[in-house]
């Protein structure tokens, strides 16, 4: 599903952000994506998605080597993902109710009956039933988040990539957005989730991807946030 | 599904223009304001050249007839020249009627002319030209016919009114289409800077997988809708005015010939409500693109 | 402190500008074509007005004198005349000159002249105003004289010239200051269009504990070096542009007197330097207000 | 230096996000400020320095009555307060450097022969002595969190405000950043810190100040993140 072969990505000015990173993360795999602030794993998942472009390697997701998809092709590839960026990015002049939408209206779905009750069930499933009409500044950071999860989450998507999707969640919330995310890689989603959370890597003990410094460290089946 | 999708653009568009009203505020008043300069410009320079026209319709050709000209080929001369679609109207004025104009003319010097025996003053055709411009031409041609002595048509003064009119016209011209250049680029400009603060929403939706055209159409529909505002407020302003000011400009200039055309109001409102929204739709296009292209 | 606090804000502008150089360089065109705009008018108009002086000037005044007048009288009045300041130049044409001209103004009519017995033709004062508008009263000064017959200065012509000059000039002044407000709120309404993406920094400025000025003072040094940018390439055109557009001006109207003020252009670049900067910084200082209430 | 006497706060559409909250946190104490997403965490924290102002009730900080500041006081009030916004609230079109030099230019301190020497170990002391040039837009989430961190210190404020600043941070990061807070408060800064670490709230046991739905549900001395 994904695939990583000798990647590396350097940014203007020269910071090396990944050093040759090669990685294969098959079909229905839920893997973390752990490492120190500034390791790289943003720019991994900036990789995936074509947000930024390899400075060497290739990139494959879904069969496709992202680097060189044409611009025309691009938008019908991002739909089959589900991406909950690490700073949400959720579109401030909509409301919460057509952000979440949004992802389903690109896809051509454009009929509030058909949208309508997508909508609600998965904002149901991240603890948000009452802010539909709200615009995202008038949420909390953790509210936010959730939104940017149900935006993710709502297409259905055949991978579902996470940034940090706890970091403003209390413990509690934190663990029921997990469970969801279990369930839905359980489903039959491929999951990758960058994460800081070291209770929830250490116990769901997943495959554990370990950057630092832009370099694969540490790659384990069924892991733990710190070396074992 | 294509006109479903725009449906939806266009409530996305109207929805931003609402939830946004300050910054829709801001576009549509520069556009009002740039539309409102040029559609003035437009009133006043079409105006001026009814206005030519009517100054040049005024010019006339004086042939003055032979005194020994046959009086049957002089009749067939006003008749052609009756027929000649450059002329006005033809005058005939006989030798009597000419020394009687020039008694009064001479007014309490009329007696000089007592002193003078016979009528020295040659009958004329007095011909009034539709467009000045057709006078060299007539002259020339008059000037070839064996009944006439002389023409005479202020070549000086035509001359001279040509040049100005057709210079004042091209200067019309030439200020309309400055103003609309300029009207277009801020317009634009204005669209651009605009939808800077909004790069970020277009990447959003870019990166979230729309196409180009997903994230164009609500830009393109919104600049249409807020051209359009402006220009509505553009046409009443006008409309509102338009009448008010004839007036009174008519009442300032009462020795120029201000002509107006009663069709060419609704046919500039008209205009700058279509050129509003294209511009304002069009700018958005234009607009985006750049923010797409990354 | 206070000027070291100025020189902070300073550079701040100055590194935003460079920083963020897509937007200041929509805001730099903005500036640059409606001031290009009103510099092209104000040339225009200000060259007309020139013009219009010229036309005005060449107004003459013809005081017939009396066959019986005292010659010494008649000097009396040239001279009063010649100190007159309204007056460009008095002539003094007898009887003969007179009669001289008319034979030769009529050509080959002239032999009709010698069947009149004497010289009926008066002698004249012939007067040269500076000003048109003079015209009226010297004329009624003139008839109260005894040595004068009659006054003549084709009292439709002047009405009529003296009412276009001064309702071009009205128009001029009006085209100028509609233009000139137009070309402010444009600029200033751009510069609301460009900071309302930056009220969050302004926002966050803020609750860092900055005070309203220090947030203002770079905005208003941004909004005046682009204001200033902007003003200098309008200045760049119009002064590369000014002496070609002139020539070919005046190889287009040679019949008219057009006469162009040699200090002016440098007086006009001044201005639209000091005008584009001061504009760019009021716009700024009123766009930021309107996001330091809130 | 922080009381609050029965304060409320509803938002535009009746949302209530505070109900009745009065508490008190005197000079040099250390206060964790808990509760679920959504509880009120960030607006309890935006009426302290007046980036909103409470429906009802009085907030006092610094012995003034914030909610009755005239406006050409509150910035010298807010001077004296450094804040960790959630969302960081960093200057796009400044450098890091610049970004974190700005709390002391607001001061009128403007030279940088005097300014460089306390952003650059401001900087040092949250492990980012490297990125001085860049913009926040090229950092990554947690690196432009520790900026923001930087930037609420340098100025050595009296009180220390920091909403959530180890969301994006990893488990040794975000310690490294909590021992440096208790530093500072060491040396005589009140702390208020509102966060879902309950890793550091429960290793900490300092006074815990649990919201819920906007209401103060408990207040203890040496306390967890979880009620006993
Ligand atoms: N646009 C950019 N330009 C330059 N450098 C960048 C840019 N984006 C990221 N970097 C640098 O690349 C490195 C990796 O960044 P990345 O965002 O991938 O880290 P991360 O693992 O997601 O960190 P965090 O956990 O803090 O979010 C960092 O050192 C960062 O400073
Ligand atoms: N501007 C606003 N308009 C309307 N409601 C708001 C606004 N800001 C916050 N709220 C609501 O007020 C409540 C409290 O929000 P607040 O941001 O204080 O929560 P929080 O405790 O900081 O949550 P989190 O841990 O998720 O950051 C939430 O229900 C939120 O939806
Ligand atoms: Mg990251
Ligand atoms: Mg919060």
């Amino acid at each position: 599903m994904i695939v990583l072969q000798g990647v590396s990505k350097v940014y203007p000015g020269g910071i090396k952000a990944l050093d040759d990173v090669s990685i294969e993360i098959p079909e229905r795999e839920f893997a973390f994506l752990v490492g120190p602030s500034g390791a790289g794993k943003s720019t991994f998942i900036k990789l995936l998605i074509r947000d930024e472009i390899a400075s060497s390697g290739r990139v494959f997701v879904n069969n496709q080597d992202v680097g060189r998809l044409k611009h025309k092709h691009i938008p019908l590839f991002r739909r089959k993902i589900g991406v909950v960026f690490q700073d949400f990015k959720l579109l401030p002049y909509k409301t919460v109710r057509e952000n979440v939408a949004f992802p389903l209206q690109v896809h051509g779905i454009l009929d509030w009956k058909v949208l309508q009750p997508r909508v609600d069930s998965v904002l149901e499933l991240v603890g948000l039933p009452d802010c539909l009409d709200r615009f995202p500044d008038q949420l909390s950071g953790g509210e936010q988040q959730r939104v940017a999860i149900a935006r993710a989450l709502v297409h259905g998507p055949l991978i579902l990539i996470a940034d940090e999707p706890t970091g403003n969640l209390d413990p509690n919330t934190a663990w029921e957005v997990v469970q969801l995310l279990i369930k839905i890689n359980a489903y039959g989603t491929t999951m990758l989730m960058a994460t800081h959370n070291r209770e929830v890597v250490d116990m769901l003990r997943r495959r554990v991807i370990h950057i630092d410094h832009g370099r694969l460290v540490r790659d384990e089946k069924e892991g733990a946030y710190h070396a074992a | 599904m294509r006109p479903r999708m725009l449906l939806f653009a266009l409530q996305s568009a109207l929805a931003h223009c609402r939830r946004n009203k300050l910054m829709s505020t801001f576009s549509v008043t520069t556009t009002t304001v740039m539309l409102l300069m040029l559609g003035c410009f437009i009133v006043v320079i079409t105006s001026l050249n009814v206005t030519l026209r009517a100054l040049e319709s005024k010019i006339d050709v004086v042939a003055y007839v032979k005194d020994q000209a046959d009086p049957a080929q002089v009749q067939n001369l006003r008749d052609s020249l009756s027929q000649n679609a450059d002329v006005e109207s033809v005058r005939y004025v006989d030798k009597d009627t000419a020394l009687a104009r020039m008694r009064q003319t001479l007014g309490d010097k009329a007696q000089l002319l007592s002193q003078i025996k016979g009528n020295p003053l040659p009958a004329s055709l007095e011909i009034q030209l539709r467009f000045a411009s057709s006078a060299p031409a007539l002259a020339d041609q008059l000037r070839q016919e064996a009944a006439i002595e002389e023409v005479d048509y202020k070549q000086d003064v035509v001359g001279r009114l040509l040049a100005i009119t057709s210079f004042l016209r091209l200067t019309g011209l030439i200020i309309v289409a400055g103003l609309g250049a300029i009207t277009l680029f801020i317009i634009i400009n204005t669209t651009r800077i605009a939808l800077f603060s909004r790069r970020q929403e277009i990447e959003i939706m870019k990166l979230v997988g729309a196409t180009d055209w997903f994230v164009r159409w609500p830009f393109i529909f919104e600049g249409t809708f807020l051209g359009l505002l402006g220009a509505v407020a553009t046409v009443i302003l006008i409309a509102a005015g338009y009448q008010p000011m004839l007036t009174h400009l008519s009442g300032l200039l009462t020795f120029l010939p201000l002509a107006f055309d009663p069709q060419f109001l609704p046919k500039l409102l008209l205009s700058l409500l279509a050129g509003g929204a294209l511009i304002g739709g069009a700018g958005s296009y234009i607009s985006v693109r750049r923010f797409l292209d990354t």
